[in-house]
């Protein structure tokens, strides 16, 4: 493994952790659920993207590539979808109230 | 070794979680609840004590697998009939 | 070393989501949670199999993000319904 | 740094898991467990068990928490706690010290392993490479008939007990690419952890569990409802598992004189074949549970 | 194929047949009990020729693989299991499963959900009896768990309903309490198969893990103080169903105990102990629930308990199988004689609940109706689960109390004894009532029309007779073990 995939990859696995504990930090801080929601689904795909693309240099194998780039699709689109659909369950929620 | 008494430790401390619940609630659901609590504690003990030299034994790892198995079959009859006994009034 | 605090944070990230969990206050708040515990167990995941160099944790990543969309789907068709 | 995590992961389980059992709120009890799940199979990952962890996570991650939601949402609130603080005291009491006699018991007993060396040793005759895989599928394969056989009663009691059928609505345009793209990932993460079950983690459980998921999200997203043609359907691959295993083993039975000792050579097919049928069969058996089963065919 | 597997797989090949097509789920029903019936006397005549027997499935030997361990009391019981079972059947396609009351429809989809049920059970109970292997033995007691309980559900009413979800909830907790065992076993031994029994009873921290398999199989079969799930489940189920649940499938647990305690030699005496104690206070549990009982299914239920006290009693002073002293025979022998006899006195329940309307006992003495077969046939099963000579109850109880003189224990023959006179006083309350002739019967009064529900009453109730005057082929094929 070459030293600057090496480092590389720990930068941005530790950018990606960061993001990740900024998204935790939203959950918990932020006053209301449309803020959380839009501070969780923008930075925790961001932060598992990191990671991942921070793994794939730390194994510096392309096998790992293949399942760690379907990973970000899975989480980036699971994250967008239930992101949408949790504040639509919410705002009918709130609305029939 | 000290990993493996951590993992020892929390899987009796779930075992006695779930027992202490299923005597002290009623409400079907969360019984339901501590009763898969206390499997997960239950495979915790097993795979805890399946590791010799560094290599987990393949054997309790298979009984933990039938043993997810098991419940998730289990859990589904339970809230079939904890759904009709609390919905019959209804209907 | 440097990649075992990594996915030490990891973790404490995927464990800041129970007192949202807990606290709540609506449903949708529970759900969100649920949502970043997912997404933070298939950052330990990776996080592990890099440090540990065992892609086979990739493929319990890769499952985990399959399926992390279940249960809150599961809650939005199923709560609909309810109203 | 590992022990830390191990520490963290272990305290985070257990409060997650006695948070789940001490909320009043249902969906809050739910999304806990499912939320307790997760660390568990991160626990498994950590305690050198991937093939478990595999199917904690697609089991747990999939069908527990969709099942546990469908009830949540049908059972009654939660009745007030009736037993009185003393008696709480007493049995938390009771609880604590035989969850420490319990730790003290498996941690002093002291661990002669047995099954390692045998399983190394019978490995290269079981026809695959995956020892989880040769234990369930070969050497103790009769436990795993069994267990889809204990799927089957649990369908057979869910059909006399017959739940309401889930109803799901369509839930918009949104979902249409999504599950473009999730439905078929999940069908090919099944065959592939079914097809590599033979040597790395996977199999036939983990693949069953995936496929189901995969079903859910169909069902869930409004795309393929429960119709009852389509539930009867289901209903009878999900008896070919058990069939096909028992036949199987009883074909065994004729060529070689023994239940489940595949003829010489052929293990790996043998074990493939079983597998294929499982997989399919779990799959159905999965969803069934999850959305039930039709009281009797259509005329 | 051998008749060992197909033991086995052939009701569970069957249970999947009928469960595919309802329609004609009787048709593969009978047949199949009718055959597991013949095997099962096939093993056992096999057994009595050439020995006990042990298959290792696959070819794999224990403790890696599974074994099937087919001695005397394997067959015996699966004699016992098939017996009761295909008269039980009989029972079930003329009666239906649940008497009119369902309309023809509703009736027809119950039915239909009796065989698959009935099949897998057979089929689970047949793999415990043959299993040599404790976790093996967890996974059939799961299948067993889950067509136990859709036998409960099964009549679907409210109580049924809760009782079927108590049910499931106590069997789950107890087989977890039975897996807890097997991974303490594991961890201490490394192995689970029944020859680490011996080994578990070694040291102290091992004998938690046999404690513990005991505590999981005393809530399978409902030991007092254990058995809170079981009179609800039991006298709420449709009887055909009772039937099979509290004479068979409870003896899945019995047996696994008996057999635990056999391996478990010298070292097991505190969990023995403990396991007689049990059972003495079951036997006066059980009799003060069956005195006050106002319901003739609930008394017949908790007259279980007490019937379940006796037998772990038994198995709990039996000691190790060292000691030849035949008291374990005794235990083996009451279990059989409680299948056959508990088996007809719920069909003959069902049987006077369905000519009187209803099944308070108060109201058992009836001007227009005479007693008919059926309290016949419970008077008979009474005078067997009693032990009156010259029922098999009778041999047993013999046997149980003279290996208990020879060995100077009086207190325990003094709670038999007490147990025996109770069990005397709560049956007679039945019998009584429903055999005195006397003025309040009008001269109108007429016998109840002859119907299959008597003819397998009685001819369950009489095998539990002539069981006792035929003991001595039991016995024998005890005699028969591995080592």
């Amino acid at each position: 493994m070459t030293p600057i995939l090496y480092v590389l990859g720990l930068t941005l696995t530790t950018a990606g952790v960061g993001f990740l504990l900024i998204a935790a930090l939203g959950v918990w801080r932020l006053p209301d659920v449309m803020s959380r929601l839009h501070a969780l689904t923008k930075a925790d795909t961001a932060g598992l993207t990191l990671i991942a693309l921070g793994a794939a240099c730390l194994t510096g194998r392309l096998d790992t590539l293949l399942a760690l780039g379907l990973c970000i699709i899975l989480v980036g689109l699971s994250g967008a979808t239930m992101g949408h659909l949790i504040a639509r369950t919410h705002l009918s929620e709130t609305d029939s109230e | 070794m000290t990993s493996d008494l951590i993992y020892i430790c929390a899987g009796s401390g779930l075992v006695g979680l779930a027992l202490y619940r299923l005597s002290t609630c009623r409400d079907m659901l969360l019984r339901v609840l501590s009763l898969n609590v206390l499997a997960v504690g239950v495979a915790m003990l097993f795979l805890a004590s399946a590791r010799h030299a560094g290599i987990t034994d393949a054997v309790p790892q298979a009984f933990v697998l039938t043993g997810i198995v098991v419940l998730v079959a289990v859990t589904a009859a339970l809230l079939a009939l904890a759904e009709r006994v609390d919905g019959q009034d209804d209907e | 070393m440097i990649l075992n605090f990594l996915a030490l944070c990891t973790l404490f990230a995927t464990l800041a989501a129970l007192p949202r969990l807990i606290l709540g206050p609506t449903a949708a708040d529970r759900i969100l949670a649920a949502q970043l515990a997912g997404t933070g167990t298939v950052a330990t995941l990776i996080v592990l199999g890099a440090a540990d160099n065992a892609p086979a944790m990739f493929d319990t990543a890769l499952v985990f993000a399959a399926l992390s969309a279940v249960t809150g789907l599961a809650f939005v068709a199923l709560r609909r319904k309810r109203l | 740094m590992s022990l830390a995590f191990d520490i963290l992961l272990t305290i985070g389980i257990f409060f997650t898991a006695a948070a789940t059992l001490g909320m009043r709120d249902r969906v809050g009890s739910v999304v806990g467990f499912v939320v307790a799940g997760l660390l568990v199979a991160l626990s498994w990952v950590r305690l050198g068990a991937p093939d478990v962890a595999l199917a904690e996570a697609a089991i747990g991650a999939g069908l527990t928490g969709a099942l546990l939601l469908r009830s949540s949402g049908r059972l009654k609130p939660v009745e007030r706690l009736i037993s009185p603080p003393s008696h709480r005291f007493i049995v938390a009491l009771i609880a604590a010290a035989f969850a420490g006699a319990l730790a003290w018991a498996v941690y002093t007993a002291s661990g002669a392993a047995l099954y390692p060396a045998l399983v190394s040793e019978r490995l290269a005759s079981s026809g695959v490479t995956n020892p989880v895989t040769a234990v369930l599928l070969n050497f103790r394969a009769w436990d795993t008939l069994l267990e889809i056989a204990v799927l089957f009663a649990a369908l057979i009691l869910v059909r006399i007990v017959a739940p309401a059928v889930p109803q799901p609505v369509a839930l918009g345009e949104l979902m249409l690419p999504f599950a473009r793209i999730i439905v078929p990932m999940c069908a090919f993460l099944a065959g592939h952890l079914l097809w590599q079950g033979a040597s790395v983690p996977g199999g036939a459980f983990q693949a069953g569990a995936m496929l189901a998921g995969g079903l859910l999200v169909l069902m869930l997203g409004g795309f393929a409802a429960p119709t009852p043609r389509l539930m009867s359907w289901g209903a009878m691959l999900a008896l070919v598992g058990l069939a096909v295993f028992s036949l199987a083993a009883l074909g065994a039975e004729v060529l070689t004189g023994t239940l489940l000792l595949y003829p010489d050579g052929t293990a790996k097919f043998w074990i493939l074949g079983i597998e294929a049928a499982l997989t399919l069969s779990i799959a159905a058996m999965l969803c069934l549970l999850f959305c039930g089963v039709p009281r009797r065919p259509l005329k | 194929m051998s008749d060992i597997s197909l033991l086995v797989l052939l009701p569970l090949l069957a249970s999947v047949g009928a469960a595919a097509t309802p329609r004609a789920s009787e048709l593969w029903g009978l047949p199949a009990t009718a055959l597991t019936a013949v095997l099962a006397l096939w093993l056992t005549l096999d057994v009595l020729q050439d020995g006990a027997r042990e298959v290792a499935i696959g070819g794999w030997a224990a403790p890696l693989g599974i074994v099937f361990v087919a001695d005397g009391l394997a067959a015996l019981m699966l004699l016992m299991t098939s017996g009761v079972g295909i008269v039980v059947a009989i029972q079930a396609t003329s009666w239906g499963v649940w008497p009119s009351s369902a309309g023809s429809e509703e009736a027809a989809s119950l039915r239909a959900g009796f065989w698959p049920l009935w099949l897998a059970t057979l089929g689970a109970m047949n793999a415990l009896f043959l299993s040599g292997d404790l976790f093996n033995i967890y996974v059939a007691f799961e299948i067993l768990g889950l067509t136990a309980v859709g036998l409960t559900a099964l009549s679907g009413t409210r109580s049924a309903l809760r009782a079927a979800f108590d049910y499931l909830s106590a069997g789950l907790a107890g087989s977890l309490m039975l897996l807890l065992g097997v991974a303490l076993a594991y961890s201490a031994i490394g192995r689970v198969d029944l020859e680490a029994v011996p080994m578990l009873a070694e040291t102290i921290t091992r004998r938690i893990a046999l404690a513990l398999l005991v505590t999981g199989l005393a809530v399978k079969a409902a030991l007092f103080p254990l058995h809170f799930w079981m009179p609800a489940a039991h006298s709420s189920a449709a009887p055909v169903a009772s039937a099979l649940l509290s004479a068979l499938v409870v003896k899945g647990a019995l047996y696994v105990i008996l057999r635990i305690s056999i391996e478990g030699g010298a070292g097991m005496e505190a969990v023995r102990f403990a396991l007689a104690i049990m059972g003495a206070g079951a036997m006066l549990w059980g009799a003060w629930g069956a005195l006050r009982a106002t319901r003739l299914k609930l008394l017949v239920a908790q007259s279980t308990i007490a019937q379940i006290g006796l037998i772990a009693l038994a198995i709990g002073v039996a000691g190790d199988s060292l000691q030849q002293n035949g008291l374990w025979q005794a235990a083996a022998l009451l279990m059989l004689s409680h299948a056959f006899a508990k088996a007809a006195m719920f069909i003959a329940v069902g049987r006077i609940a369905e000519e009187l309307g209803h099944d308070r006992i108060s109201g058992l003495n009836r001007k227009e109706l005479r007693p008919g077969a059926a309290e016949f046939a419970f008077a008979i099963a009474s005078v067997s689960l009693i032990g009156l000579p010259p029922t098999a109850g009778f041999i047993g109880k013999w046997l149980l109390i003279d290996g208990l003189i020879a060995r100077g224990a009086w207190i325990w023959v003094a709670l038999i004894l007490i147990g025996t006179a109770l069990s005397a006083a709560y049956l007679s309350r039945v019998v009584s009532r429903c055999l005195r002739g006397g003025p309040h019967i009008a001269a109108s009064a007429h016998h109840p029309a002859w119907s299959t529900g008597d003819i397998t009453a009685l001819g369950l109730a009489t095998s539990a007779l002539v069981l006792g005057l035929a003991s001595a082929l039991p016995l024998t094929l005890l005699e028969i073990t591995v080592k």
